[in-house]
């Protein structure tokens, strides 16, 4: 049945050849009301860097959980070095050489990173019974190292930024010395300096025989990194075809069965347009140093920088989410006080984190509450009541318009995939009707058919009159999208740069540059 | 200086302690002394009507008064309070042992014999009767239900169907009553063990509009309202504010040295419409 | 979370019919679980009903209304509460302290009978406000909040009283807000007593509250997400105290249903009453970690919980024992809710 | 989420020198933290000792000592539990139940005293045991399960002991448990109750399991996230059900003390107990939201709440203005414990 669907593909046998370290066939995994992996099949070879391609909530997350024990299997065989395997319990997974960056962050923020890293194996001092938390923070310095990732073992994961929270969770599945390591999106949250060595450590784990496979939504990391490609869609495996000799529009034709306008649209002049923004000697701890910018109307302004430059801070500042020490804001030309996230919405300001199952989203809620959460007023009748057939409408023309893959309107958020989420967080912002509106990492985690939605609602957006902030950490989509860019490090604005002048280089510069007494020390 | 005596009761919010705390105070006045008066939240907490206790004896007192939750476990307490020649007087239940120099104290199983003699005699001594008790475990709450229900042995066509306890809480004597009330519908009596328990046997059998010879015990206003008007037959009541005064004043005879009996005996009253106006009656009452 | 790990074996089938869609509708998970709420309520008056004759009689049945009043109308302050994820351990000596300040208007100042109702809620509403402050501005956890708002209450309630109960006496009309029956002066056959009548309006307005208004929607999603509503623009702390008031007003009506019942204001009673509240509403269905609920499930649960005492009394089971059976029986009843959700 | 909005006025300054760092260092959150959770204590402590001339004589330090050993005892029980971001409503009656089987041992059976001892900790832990698989296994989330044992051991110990308390007047050397003194033997002026050592021993214990053992790395991790210690392969369920049992274990640890103290087993006692434990261990400075914790703050905790009562009764305030007071201060400790944790 899978053959006749998939003439492309390459390795027809039905036996798993031995030199397979780990293969699948006809994993079928359903869900209440979905039917998330339907007779999937997926098989990795040693020392070779595996993609897994797929819209939003085509199963990729699902079908790694139910490798690493999390779920376990309606049907369908597992086969580890040829074995046939069960695997019950994440503890299985671990005992079969399998290791897993899971999509979403599970660290325990009350641990420091090593006590996070090396849960559940800890290294044990006299008599066996006490801990050894010399020996645990020495271990996890030796990965630290091998990652060159410049982070004190003890510190409590409640601290680190998602990035670096991020790092450590990868530190952990390196821990394993698995021979089988799964990455589920595990540059979403990186730059390219931190994605560079995560590359890096990938090629050296290739080289020692172990077998990954790496799911992502950027494109241009498969080209870097993948020796061969599985697309996967609603569930079912689509074709795995050879990096080196296919071009990325064909994955990307088989990921959404059709074919995307990629072009970029050329930035309109928007020099003369209205200020509606304006931002004076903002000024927070250490995290913010006196950041001045402007936005005008129709305008998309790009916000670059490396990860912890403060850009998320100082939306949120701007957002009335944390308290600000000094600066002034001015909308429409009028100073205003913000000094909770109700006053910069009554102002027209909206924001989009960038950690939504923290910030973004009540995910225990349906979708169509969330969809509502920021405009309840505007559903009331008589003062008092909500119209709840107005609120289901609004929320289902939501989930056609963003093509969000959801049962009903009625599913809770938690049950959706990762990216789906973050369509819902966008639906609320776009149902508010901000004037100004902050886009922090609006596309992480989402696949390639959404992201190109999501710009075309960008520029949507600013062609009304809509005063747009992106934050991101792709450089491509920062050039792609902006009309003006400015680059923060280390809390200020290092530079601002024109859409025409603007390049990766010309960013990255200004993303490293430095305060002058630092410098030294960074040398 | 002034002399000080704390008196660590059972009790402090119900009415009955408060009665036995005007009585200390009058008393308090009348000898020119100074008292303090504390119990614990329910009967159960023994332990800390022993900090109690101790923190009493650490403030120096020239002598206290102590109506013990349980006597033997308050006796290494009571035993520092001996060597350090500090009078105890017992009050309202005895104290197993023969460091108190008296005690002030009801007869409470004697009382709830009376009561079941009383309602043996209105209910025409055959019949169905409940009790609703107070407390399971509290030296006052086995006196009263073991007195009365022992004494109901002498009356062989009287059987009591059952025991319940409200913890004095009217409305959960409430709900029991009504459900004792439902199962039993031919019941003819009631007691009440205490304020808490009598008001809620009497609010009880209004709500269930039925009509039964109710007897409660202690006083109240609700109580005393209720025997006027005829829908509680009569109750017991013990004389709370001669408790207290008779507690102080024995305190401030030991302290003077002089002698005193074993036992005071502060006495229990039957009242009922017939004598709940008397004066001798009325002064041992409380609202 | 642990739905999540959904075994599948339950999963529908593939390829559903007509027939099957229509079965869907009746079995539907909302529809079910609400009917399957009753499922304990109705298993342990089965029981019951077998083992008490009287059990079923009308009187009885009264009662078991009546007893369940003043539990059903705090359980329902609670779910609010709870529905935030906070907890509430203050409702019962609130109810207290509300007929103690009901007391204090027309038995001490002999005003007319509405000042006193007006009273009793708005000093519930005034106490709830004060939880909320603590709990929302001073981001004090509302274990510990209204926990000191307990003990606080409790002290107040005596102070004020004079450790003496108040009686209303003096205020006609004021024991038939609870014990007469405007149902039964309709439709003698029914004599349900007005405190039921004020508990299921109070429950329907409730219900209407969570369910179709602003304050219900935000109840729900302070519990599920507390800072993503924040980020939405809400003013949290706003309605955080809100929910608090209202939650404090409702055990003021609690408070003038026992005043009322007892045709006094008793100031030692109170504590205990918040955990059989707080069991009603968890027996009934609401998470403790926040975000669902329903206000039926909370009145379910109350009736669970005074059905149970009421039969173990019929059956006069000895006390002891009683208390043993309720501790197991709570658990089943929220073992048997878990299952339930578990299945769907 | 509260320390994300930190208010960045208190950011440390660029540039410190090596001034800075040896003041850093000196002023440690840490640190900082552990000694102004004294301060509470401490300020609580000369107050009183100005208001009561009587307060700081070694007789009433030593019964404030001996008043906080049970309820210290349990306090740290519940501390375990809510670093798992638990609860434990059952600490007071199982406390009385685990007193109630050492009598059933020593006087109904007439066994020697270690048996009772044993016996004591021996039905502690069991019944942790059961809450623990009540919670890890059932799911039944913990305030439930441990009130329905709350309900249900505070049946059995009634059952058991026929609603009579029993004497331990056969077993010499079991009063001395608690209240003899081995320091008072060795040193004269300083006549500290064993009780007051038990509950030292026990927290010491407690911290080095708290944090030198995998127990305790578990205990802090399935607060802080279960779900993720259960994706890093841990068996989540056991560890639950093993950190119930031992609290389980130290109840029966207050069992024998409280039993010893009052040379009886009262088996009506217990109920209400387990707020004053859990309110020393949040005044304590351990979150209910699980994660943090410390046995020094629970130890702390718990002696600010008897110094308090202790206080009062020195001072002969009313008892009703005591538990107004009360509750006041217990929101106010709290509220200043949060005020610390914000300014780090
Ligand atoms: N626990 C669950 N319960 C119900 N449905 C689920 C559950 N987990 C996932 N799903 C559904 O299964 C489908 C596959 O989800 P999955 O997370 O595997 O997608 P994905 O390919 O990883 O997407 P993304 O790129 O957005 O991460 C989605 O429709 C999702 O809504
Ligand atoms: N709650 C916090 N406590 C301490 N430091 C913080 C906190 N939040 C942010 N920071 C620090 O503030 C700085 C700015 O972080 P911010 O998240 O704004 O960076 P960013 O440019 O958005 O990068 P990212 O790509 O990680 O989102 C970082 O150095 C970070 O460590
Ligand atoms: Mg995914
Ligand atoms: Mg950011």
């Amino acid at each position: 049945m899978q053959q006749s669907k998939n003439p492309g593909e390459d390795r027809q046998s039905e036996a798993s050849p031995p030199d397979y370290i780990m293969s699948l066939e006809n994993v079928t995994k359903r869900f209440p009301g979905v039917l998330a992996l339907d007779n999937c099949r997926f098989d990795l070879y040693p020392g070779e860097v595996h993609a897994l391609m797929g819209e939003n909530g085509a199963g990729k997350s699902t079908l790694m959980k139910v490798l690493a024990g999390v779920y376990p299997k309606d049907s369908g065989e597992i086969r580890i070095a040829g074995q046939l395997v069960e695997i019950p319990t994440p503890r299985a997974a671990q005992a079969l050489g399998i290791g897993i960056i899971h999509q979403e962050l599970n660290l325990m923020n009350h641990l420091t990173a090593a006590q996070n890293i090396f849960i559940g194996r800890e290294p044990r001092g006299r008599f066996g019974m006490f801990l050894d938390e010399d020996a645990l923070n020495r271990k996890t310095r030796d990965i630290f190292e091998r990652m060159r990732l410049d982070l004190d073992p003890a510190t409590l994961v409640s601290e680190l930024t998602v990035a670096k929270q991020q790092m450590v969770e990868i530190a952990k599945a390196l821990s394993f010395d698995s021979r089988v390591l799964i990455m589920d999106e595990p540059t979403a949250a990186l730059n390219n300096a931190e994605i560079e060595d995560l590359f890096r450590i990938i090629r050296q784990l290739q080289s020692h025989g172990v077998g990954i496979i790496y799911i992502s939504h950027k494109m241009d990391e498969l080209r870097q990194i993948s020796n061969r490609v599985t697309v996967m869609r609603d569930g079912q495996y689509i074709a795995t075809v050879p990096t080196a000799t296919t071009s990325m529009e064909t994955v990307i034709g088989m990921m959404v069965g059709r074919q995307l306008d990629n072009s970029g649209a050329q930035a309109p002049d928007t020099s003369g347009n209205e200020i509606v923004l304006q931002v004076k000697g903002l000024q927070r701890g250490a995290f913010i140093k006196d950041v001045s910018f402007s936005l005008r109307k129709g305008e998309i302004l790009g916000f670059a920088g490396l990860m912890g430059a403060g850009r998320t801070e100082v939306a949120r500042a701007v957002f009335g989410a944390d308290r600000i020490d000094a600066g002034e804001i001015l909308v429409h030309g009028a100073k205003v006080s913000i000094r909770s996230p109700k006053d910069a919405v009554a102002h027209g300001i909206g924001y989009l984190s960038e950690d939504r199952k923290h910030f973004g989203l009540a995910t225990g809620l349906d979708v169509k509450t969330n969809v509502a959460m920021s405009s309840m007023n505007r559903f009331l009748t008589q003062g008092l009541f909500l119209d709840q057939a107005a609120i289901r409408d609004t929320a289902q023309g939501y989930v056609r318009q963003l093509s969000i893959k959801t049962p009903s309107v009625d599913q809770p958020v938690r049950l959706l995939s990762g990216g789906n989420q973050q369509k819902i967080v966008i639906a609320k912002w776009l149902l508010r009707d901000c004037d100004i509106l902050f886009f922090d990492e609006p596309t992480r985690g989402i696949d390639i058919g959404a992201k190109s939605e999501i710009y075309k609602l960008l520029n949507t957006l600013a062609e009304q009159g809509k005063a747009i902030v992106m934050i991101s950490s792709e450089l491509p989509e920062v050039l792609r999208m902006s009309h003006r860019i400015l680059v923060m490090c280390e809390g200020r604005i290092t530079g601002e740069l024109s859409a025409a002048e603007a390049s990766q280089e010309k960013i990255m510069q200004l993303a490293t540059q430095r305060d002058d007494t630092r410098v030294v020390q960074a040398a | 200086d002034e002399v000080y005596i704390p008196l660590i009761s059972k009790g402090f919010q119900h009415q009955f302690w408060q009665a036995v705390k005007a009585g200390a105070e009058q008393a308090a006045k009348d000898f020119n002394v100074k008292v303090s008066f504390e119990g614990p939240e329910t009967e159960a907490m023994v332990d800390k009507q022993i900090d109690m206790l101790s923190a009493a004896l650490a403030k120096k007192p020239k002598a206290i008064g102590f109506a013990a939750l349980d006597s033997k476990a308050a006796l290494p307490l009571l035993k520092k309070a001996q060597a350090a020649h500090i009078p105890v007087v017992a009050f309202d239940s005895g104290v197993d042992s023969d460091i108190p120099v008296t005690t002030a104290a009801t007869d409470n199983k004697a009382a709830a014999a009376l009561a079941a003699d009383k309602m043996a005699e209105l209910i025409g001594k055959e019949g169905e009767v409940a009790v609703v008790a107070h407390d399971q475990t509290s030296r006052t709450g086995i006196d009263r239900r073991d007195g009365f229900v022992e004494r109901m042995k002498a009356y062989p066509k009287i059987k009591i169907v059952t025991v319940q306890y409200g913890a004095g809480d009217q409305l959960k004597s409430t709900e029991i009553t009504k459900s004792i009330l439902q199962a039993y519908p031919h019941l003819k009596g009631a007691f009440g063990t205490n304020e808490g328990s009598a008001i809620g046997v009497l609010n009880g059998v209004k709500e269930m509009k039925r009509k039964l010879v109710i007897i409660g015990y202690d006083s109240g206003k609700q109580q005393k309202d209720a025997i006027r008007d005829g829908s509680m037959a009569g109750a017991i009541t013990q004389n709370p504010v001669g408790i207290g005064y008779k507690t102080v004043e024995a305190a401030v005879k030991a302290l003077k040295g002089e002698k005193l009996p074993k036992v005071i005996d502060t006495g229990f009253y039957w009242y009922d419409k017939s004598n709940i106006s008397d004066p001798k009656i009325a002064a041992v009452l409380y609202d | 979370m642990a739905n999540i790990q959904n075994p599948a074996s339950q999963a529908q089938q593939p390829g559903q019919g007509a027939f099957a869609a229509i079965k869907a509708r009746i079995f539907h998970p909302a529809t079910r679980q609400k009917l399957l709420a009753f499922a304990s309520l109705l298993t342990l008056m089965v029981f019951f009903s077998f083992a008490s004759s009287n059990f079923l009689e009308i009187d009885n049945l009264v009662s078991i209304l009546q007893s369940t009043a003043v539990n059903g109308v705090l359980a329902i302050a609670c779910t609010f509460v709870i529905i935030t994820a906070g907890i509430d351990l203050s409702v019962g000596t609130l109810m207290t302290f509300c007929a103690v300040m009901a007391g204090v208007f027309l038995t001490y100042m002999g005003l007319p009978i509405y000042i006193g109702i007006a009273a009793a809620i708005f000093f519930g509403a005034l106490c709830g406000w004060v939880s909320g402050v603590l709990v929302a501005k001073l981001k004090i956890p509302p274990f510990i909040a209204t926990l000191g708002m307990m003990m606080l209450l409790k002290g107040l309630s005596l102070v004020i009283s004079g450790t003496k109960p108040i009686y209303f006496n003096d205020t006609p009309g004021f024991s038939a807000i609870s014990q007469d029956s405007l149902i039964g002066n309709l439709i003698p056959a029914l004599p349900i007593p007005n405190a039921v009548l004020i508990l299921f309006l109070v429950a329907i307005a409730a219900g209407v509250i969570l369910n179709k208004t602003i304050f219900g929607r935000y109840t729900f999603a302070l519990g599920s997400n507390e800072e993503a509503l924040r980020l939405s623009g809400v003013n949290v702390d706003f309605w955080k105290v809100a929910i608090y008031t209202f939650s404090g007003a409702i055990c003021g009506i609690a408070g003038l249903l026992i005043a009322s019942r007892l045709n006094s204001a008793q100031p030692a009673l109170g504590q205990g009453y918040e955990l059989d509240a707080i069991a009603a509403v968890v027996i009934g269905g609401t998470s403790l970690s926040g975000g669902t609920g329903t206000i039926l499930g909370t009145i379910i649960g109350a009736f669970i919980m005074s059905v149970l005492i009421n039969g173990l009394r019929m059956m006069s089971v000895a006390q002891e024992w009683q208390t043993v059976v309720t501790g197991v029986i709570i658990i089943l009843a929220v073992y048997m809710d878990i299952l339930r959700r578990r299945r769907q």
